[in-house]
């Protein structure tokens, strides 16, 4: 017992994150881990630097939540080379399977899936126009969380994305992006649904429709992933309509993964696949909201 | 003729600064180009040079039409320069600047052994024996001052042109740059040679062209001329009182104003004791690099004293800082013209307000019609040729821009000025000038502390001399010792070294 | 003593001082493989470093090459995806391309007498985006010549790997020193920095010169580029957002003044190597939350630019008192 | 006259973009009344814009004095973070504003400090703070969004004050005010001064330092200002993404407004007009509806094309043209005269 484990986190770019991070951190003082934490600031060329450390160093395991899929192969390697299992946390890379442990996450292609199943189904056969507010231009949960949406809405030619824009999964971003969407659908009044990539660009779009004199919720659908505390309290306003959750406890399964592979070298499956949850304002929205609360989002 | 000029035209927005100007120069002759300041000097060399694009006229260099269309093709002509202030590179080497363009390579990289070599082999004729190896700007302006002539003399294969070189030199280094001059005048070579300083024009120079507002008013062999007379080119007018023989020193003692005991700072100025009258014209002499400048500035508060304290008679004065000394009623015009005086893309007008303004505080803006007035004023007072109060001070010839840094101190009424080096770069007829205008100051009860390197000029103005030597305050010459003699063999530490200290 | 190389003097001093602390806490940090590491890590970033410290001396700054490094590794990526060129083919029109680019950027400089800080910051938004229209997506790089790049390393003893593109860096130093301190065309690029007029008036033929820097900046981000992208093996449109700033104050902790003409190359890898101790000083400590590591990172900096304006003066003191 | 002189390139500029913004979204200078307040992408224009110019307004000060300052985006996080804390922690509006201000000032304080009295390059200095900057405003947020209810804090984010938003009414008294106070004081003129040659207005008994360390204050504050504008707008503090990159689109302002990196003469009014250049290329992007991976090469394209009509250089021979065609028209004029 006592195995130190170095956790390579991308950042601390949005509260999501920093609940995985708080919720890492708790999960391995629970079960007596010594945690060496380095966050990267975004950067791949950080992380793989703190890999290349924590080898040098020493450690027992990695954990990596890689900032992008590609580019990985050297270090993994390199990090197998030295006996150190790592576990990816939240997204994959397209390195080989053996070169890490395993894998824990949601698939972000199905997140957009199921927001644009159940876009699908609330709207029924009326004509609908939607707007997507993307993430990061470039980065992998903007690319998938398009595609699996997309892939929902295809075959249902009632639904249409009529204008999609990068909102940089920012607050402000998603307001500013969400009024000129506004300003070029006739106020607004053209748009019948919101698909966000995440909560943050939703709440901020939230506010933008209010301003804009409609109702966020019932004159415009809301739909977004990740299911943060204040999209739960939207939704408990009825301002916001569904939510996707990932959730940010993806240590847990990471440290039982490598718990098994230390005492016995069990291998775990390579993906170990997160639920992605449904929440809608059917299921209690403002309790799920007090649960979230204080976990760091 | 090696180099011939014909109607050679330049204007700059507002100003005519060079009109149909002819200038010849003959194979083996040093040629004065003299002027009053913003007469089209300095223009005439950047436009030969190819600093400058011309509007009009022809340069014949050897018999063959030349368009230099920069100083690099110049340079590669035969003509080598040394420009008026912008002199040379302080951020590289002695060696570096002295070489630059023309560093020998072995394999196509420099070759530092052989560039250090070379550079001191440069440096020998003027008995300079430093370390090539250092950063230029660590060195004097003086000791830069002749590697830049050292490096346009190492260019000039035909004709080498020095724009004012001595203008921060002390005799001793005159003599040496012309020694050279001389050397190659003999070789062949054709120099033009700039100059505020009469004495020296007639001792080298064998012709001389007189421009005035940009027109040529005469070319004659020197030996012809007299001083008078030349000044009459120059001026377009005879001068009523060129300097020249002792102010009239009264015996009568002045009720002290200012008293420094002990002044001093460590490594900069060994401590001094100086008392400084009402009315007062107080010179400081000594070799460059002696510490006149410093202790002006230790005065000034520009770097505050350690040691000592200064008073007026009252009270104790705080000089720890510029604004601390403006406020105790003093003032300081600065050697460095360039760096400390101008602020350059401001108008004539801001600068000189500049100093009132300060002292005003930021939130007492001087109305515009009282800036205008006081501007004008002092343009007409000092004479500064510009083509209105508007223009950029950094597009005055040099000589002008000095007199409105004067004008910025003057129009603050101080009651102690201290003026370091106020006539470098100046013509004849503005030098007058000012020598007149701090008489006229001192009888107006100012007092004045005259830095300078001309010791024709502290004989003329000064009540009394301190003379410096290696950072030290060594000799005090008053009433009928300031003479030229006494303060030569002050500086050179031949008389009276103990017991005048402090008198 | 001269006293030109004191900044150079102080920063080396400063960087085995600090390489002492770390070592007292951690000493696992004095082993080959942190060495190998610090210079394989930081490969990158020395590279284009190189550049840019040309571009300072000179008097400019040149904010493209953190964008030309992400557009480079894009560009060969998809370059190699969609077509059977080698790598070798690509390596050249890529920098070909980089240096067109930064030469094109020198001459706007140069030519409409606009400011380097705002002809690059559209350079570096204009590279940026020109990598989001070749691919959004990261693209990885398969071809088999990138493997034998990424494993070409010398075991050194203690288990330290001495990578092909950490030597890479070091050989660009060099060669980043031999140009600057050894060629004509160094010595324009030092009185550029020391004043553009006096430079001009002394014969610099300032276009070309300053043609010629930036050119050089964008070859050298061009082959960090190459370098970053054997290190991860893909391109990223979103790779090394704000390398340039990274890679100013690694040339600022080397001792080069930001203001240009006074500086040296090797300083440039000394603060390289800085910035990569303060990186691997924080991950070996493990400890610091997301927002202290920013706080930390900061404080270090200005510790060292501190202690190297405290030690300048105190030895320039030194000197005047001897004198 | 002078004023409009000055800035007149720039006005030239924002009327090419609007129309050219016009041709690719014909609504673009529609004005529309909702309510109390006017609508339309002109008014979003004004309101989205309120960041980048109170930013401009601070940074066109510290440039004039040669400086630069780097450090104005995540200034922009600490003092939005600050207030909203305050906010939420109940210590009520006032308060909370004083505080935010006060963190911007102190900033301020210590990038001036850094520069004016250590001596280090401003660019450097400031980069510090940028470093650091974030770190400190997830430090009071804890890394998440710290969201707020209060109506008042949100109404400097989105209220609207006379049919304009407030924002709008933010920058523009900020604006106008500062260069008030900077033509009818003598502060421009000391300004540009020190900017020009610190020594030697130093020597004049300019108070350098203490203006220096004022101006980089202003900047903190003016940093503070646009921070409580995007957390009010957002009725929350991102301490990631708050003021990400601003600097630079700040600085790109000052010199759209034509204001030289190299200090000395400065316009604010010329700065503002820049910030709504770049904003309206900014919001024009997102109404034309391109692809979101050609904003930036669009952006960096206009600006190029601004920067370069208006470049010294090309106004030089510009003008050489025009004076030339005069003459020869002249000249023509005189011929026509003489028959
Ligand atoms: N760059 C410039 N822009 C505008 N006007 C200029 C510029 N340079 C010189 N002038 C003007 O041209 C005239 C001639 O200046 P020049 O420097 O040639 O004088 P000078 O004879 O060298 O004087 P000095 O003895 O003071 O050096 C002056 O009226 C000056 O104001
Ligand atoms: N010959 C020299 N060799 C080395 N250093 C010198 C020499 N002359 C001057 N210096 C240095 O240059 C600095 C400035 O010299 P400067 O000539 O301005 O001094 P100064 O006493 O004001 O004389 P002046 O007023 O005649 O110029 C001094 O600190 C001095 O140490
Ligand atoms: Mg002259
Ligand atoms: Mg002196």
């Amino acid at each position: 017992e006592g195995e130190t484990v170095g956790f390579s986190q991308i950042g601390s770019e949005s509260g999501w994150r920093a609940a995985e991070t708080t919720l890492t951190k708790t999960q391995a003082e629970e079960r007596g881990l010594k945690l060496q934490f380095s966050d990267a600031q975004q950067k791949q060329e950080n992380q793989i630097a703190a890999i290349r450390s924590f080898i040098a160093q020493g450690v027992d395991a990695i954990l990596l939540a890689p900032v992008v899929a590609t580019g990985w192969d050297a270090v993994l390697q390199e990090a197998k080379e030295a006996e150190i299992p790592v576990v990816l946390l939240d997204r994959q890379v397209d390195s080989s399977d053996d070169l890490y442990l395993t894998a824990v996450g949601s698939n972000l292609v199905h997140e957009g899936e199921v927001a644009g199943k159940w876009l699908v189904d609330s709207v029924g056969d009326k004509e609908c126009r939607v707007v997507e507010l993307q993430g990061t231009t470039g980065s992998s949960p903007a690319i998938d969380r398009k595609k699996g949406f997309e892939n929902a809405l295809a075959g249902h030619d009632n639904l249409k994305i009529v204008r999609s824009q990068t909102g940089d999964f920012t607050r402000a971003q998603g307001k500013e992006v969400m009024e000129s969407f506004l300003q070029a659908e006739n106020g607004g009044k053209d748009i019948c649904a919101l698909y966000a990539h995440n909560d943050d660009m939703a709440v901020g779009a939230i506010q933008a429709i209010k301003e804009a004199g409609l109702k966020p919720g019932t004159d415009i659908l809301v739909v977004s992933i990740d299911g943060v505390p204040d999209l739960f309290q939207a939704m408990a306003n009825g301002e916001a309509n569904a939510t996707v959750e990932l959730t940010p406890n993806m240590a847990g399964p990471a440290f039982d993964a490598l718990a098994a592979y230390w005492k016995d070298g069990t291998q775990p499956a390579k993906f170990l696949q997160t639920e992605s949850k449904l929440y809608t304002q059917a299921d209690d929205p403002a309790g799920e909201y007090e649960r979230r609360k204080g976990l760091g989002y | 003729m090696l180099l011939t000029i014909r109607s050679l035209t330049k204007t700059f927005p507002g100003t005519q600064a060079l009109d149909a100007v002819d200038f010849d120069l003959a194979a083996g002759e040093v040629h004065a180009l003299l002027g009053e300041n913003g007469a089209g000097k300095s223009t005439l060399i950047k436009c030969l040079t190819g600093a400058y694009r011309r509007d009009g006229g022809t340069i014949t260099l050897d018999g063959a039409t030349i368009d230099p269309q920069s100083t690099v093709e110049a340079q590669e002509q035969g003509i080598g320069t040394v420009y008026q202030e912008v002199n040379l590179l302080p951020n590289l080497t002695v060696a570096q600047n002295l070489m630059f363009g023309r560093e020998p390579r072995r394999w196509g990289l420099i070759d530092s052994r052989a560039l250090r070599a070379e550079a001191r082999e440069t440096l020998r004729p003027y008995g300079l024996d430093i370390d090539v190896d250092r950063d230029l700007g660590s060195y004097s302006v003086a000791i830069q001052q002749i590697v830049a002539i050292a490096r346009a003399v190492a260019l000039s294969g035909k004709v080498l042109i020095l724009d004012e070189p001595t203008a921060s030199l002390d005799a001793a280094e005159v003599r040496m740059v012309f020694d050279v001059v001389r050397g190659l005048r003999e070789r062949g070579l054709g120099i033009v040679f700039v100059s505020h300083f009469l004495d020296q024009v007639f001792d080298l120079t064998d012709r001389v062209t007189v421009l005035r507002n940009g027109r040529k008013i005469v070319t004659e062999r020197t030996a012809e001329l007299d001083r008078v007379k030349l000044i009459e080119h120059m001026l377009g007018r005879a001068l009523e009182h060129e300097v020249a023989g002792q102010a009239a020193r009264t015996a009568a003692v002045r009720p002290p104003l200012l008293e420094f005991r002990g002044f001093g700072r460590r490594g900069v100025v060994e401590p001094f004791d100086l008392t400084v009258g009402q009315g007062e014209v107080v010179g400081l002499a000594g070799l460059l690099g002696s510490g006149r400048t410093e202790s002006a500035e230790l005065m000034f508060g520009v770097r505050p004293a350690q040691s000592g304290e200064a008073s007026d008679g009252q009270s104790r004065l705080d000089l720890s800082s510029p604004r601390a000394a403006i406020a105790e009623g003093f003032g300081f015009v600065p050697e460095e013209r360039k760096t400390d005086g101008i602020v350059a893309e401001l108008s004539i007008r801001e600068n000189i307000i500049l100093g009132l303004q300060a002292r005003r505080g930021w939130a007492r803006r001087i109305p515009r019609a009282e800036q205008n007035r006081i501007a004008d004023d002092y343009i007409k007072r000092l004479d500064i040729r510009t083509s209105g109060r508007e223009k950029p001070i950094g597009e005055l010839s040099g000589g002008n821009q000095q007199k409105a840094i004067l004008a910025r101190w003057l129009a603050m009424n101080p009651r102690f000025l201290i003026l370091d080096e106020p006539t470098r770069g100046i013509d004849v007829g503005a030098h007058a000038e000012i020598l007149r205008l701090i008489r006229e100051l001192t009888q107006a009860g100012m007092s004045i502390l005259l830095v300078s390197s001309e010791i024709d000029e502290l004989v003329a103005s000064a009540d009394r001399v301190i003379v410096l030597r290696d950072r030290r305050h060594v000799a005090e010459l008053d009433g009928p010792r300031v003479t030229g003699a006494e303060i030569m063999r002050a500086i050179a530490g031949g008389a009276g070294r103990d017991g005048e200290v402090a008198a | 003593m001269n006293t030109r190389a004191l900044p150079l003097y102080a920063t080396v001093v400063i960087f085995l001082l600090a390489y002492l602390l770390c070592w007292l806490q951690f000493p696992n940090i004095l082993s080959t493989r942190v060495m190998g590491n610090l210079l394989t890590d930081n490969a990158y970033l020395g590279i284009v470093a190189v550049g840019m410290t040309l571009v300072i001396l000179s008097g400019g700054i040149d904010l493209s090459v953190g964008s030309v490094i992400a557009f480079s590794g894009v560009f060969i990526a998809v370059i190699l995806r969609e077509t059977s060129l080698h790598p070798l083919v690509v390596f050249a029109l890529l920098l070909a391309l980089t240096t067109a680019f930064g030469a094109a950027m020198g001459f706007l400089i140069d030519r409409l007498a606009m400011p380097a800080f705002i002809v690059t910051l559209a350079g570096m938004f204009l590279a940026r985006g020109a990598a989001y229209m070749l691919s959004i997506d990261s693209v990885p790089i398969a071809h088999p010549f990138y493997k034998t790049l990424q494993s070409a390393y010398w075991l050194m003893p203690g288990k330290g790997r001495l990578t092909l593109i950490g030597v890479v860096m070091l050989l660009t130093v060099l060669a980043g020193m031999v140009v600057a301190h050894k060629t004509r065309f160094g010595a324009s690029v030092y009185a550029l920095g020391g004043g553009e007029a006096t430079a001009r008036l002394m014969g610099v033929r300032q276009g070309r010169t300053t043609m010629l820097v930036y050119a050089f900046s964008g070859l050298m981000a061009g082959l960090s580029g190459i370098v970053f992208s054997i290190y991860t093996g893909s391109g990223y449109s979103l790779a090394t957002v704000g390398t340039e700033l990274t890679a100013i104050a690694a040339v600022v902790i080397g001792g080069t003044l930001l203001t240009g003409g006074a500086g040296y190359m090797f300083g440039t890898l000394v603060g390289v190597l800085t910035m990569g101790l303060i990186q691997t000083y924080i991950v070996f400590d493990g400890t610091l939350s997301s927002w202290w590591t920013k706080i930390v990172i900061g404080v270090l900096l200005l510790v060292f630019i501190l202690l190297q304006k405290g030690l300048l003066k105190l030895s320039q003191s030194r000197l005047a008192a001897g004198a | 006259m002078t004023l409009l002189k000055r800035i007149a390139p720039q006005l030239v500029a924002l009327a090419l973009l609007v129309a050219l913004v016009t041709v690719f979204y014909p609504g673009f200078l529609k004005i529309g009344v909702s309510g109390d307040r006017l609508v339309g992408p002109m008014v979003d224009v004004l309101k989205r814009g309120a960041p980048v110019a109170l930013l401009a307004v601070g940074m066109t000060l510290v440039i004039a004095t040669r400086g630069i300052d780097l450090s104005v985006g995540t200034t922009m996080a600490i003092c939005g973070a600050v207030a909203a804390w305050a906010v939420a922690g109940g210590w009520g509006l006032v308060p909370a504003l004083l505080l935010a201000l006060a963190a911007g000032a102190l900033a301020g304080l210590w990038n001036g400090l850094l520069v004016a009295v250590v001596g280090i390059q401003p660019f450097v200095a400031t980069l510090i703070l940028m470093t650091m900057g974030r770190g400190i405003a997830q430090l009071i947020t804890e890394g998440r969004i710290l969201t707020f209810t209060d109506a008042g804090f949100a109404f400097f984010g989105s209220g609207s004050l006379l049919g304009l938003p407030v924002p709008a009414w933010l920058w523009l008294a900020c604006g106008l005010g500062m260069a008030a106070l900077m033509r009818r004081s003598a502060l421009g003129l000391l300004v540009e001064s020190i900017g020009i040659n610190r020594r030697a207005s130093a020597l004049a008994g300019v108070n350098a330092t203490v203006l220096l360390i004022a101006v980089y204050v202003v900047s903190g504050l003016c940093a503070a200002l646009a921070g409580i504008v995007v957390t009010a707008d957002i009725r929350g503090a991102d301490a990631n993404n708050a003021g990400l990159w601003l600097e630079l689109d700040a600085i790109l302002a000052v010199v759209i407004g034509g204001n030289s990196l190299l200090g000395g003469r400065f316009s604010i009014i010329a700065s503002l007009l820049g910030a709504l250049i770049i904003q309206t290329i900014d919001t024009g992007i997102l109404l034309a509806g391109f692809p979101s991976e050609y904003n930036l090469v669009i952006k960096a394209g206009l600006v190029l094309v601004i920067l370069v009509l208006q470049s010294p250089r090309i106004a030089g021979e510009w003008r050489l043209w025009r004076d030339s065609h005069r003459a020869s028209r002249e000249a023509a004029l005189h011929r026509g005269a003489a028959k």
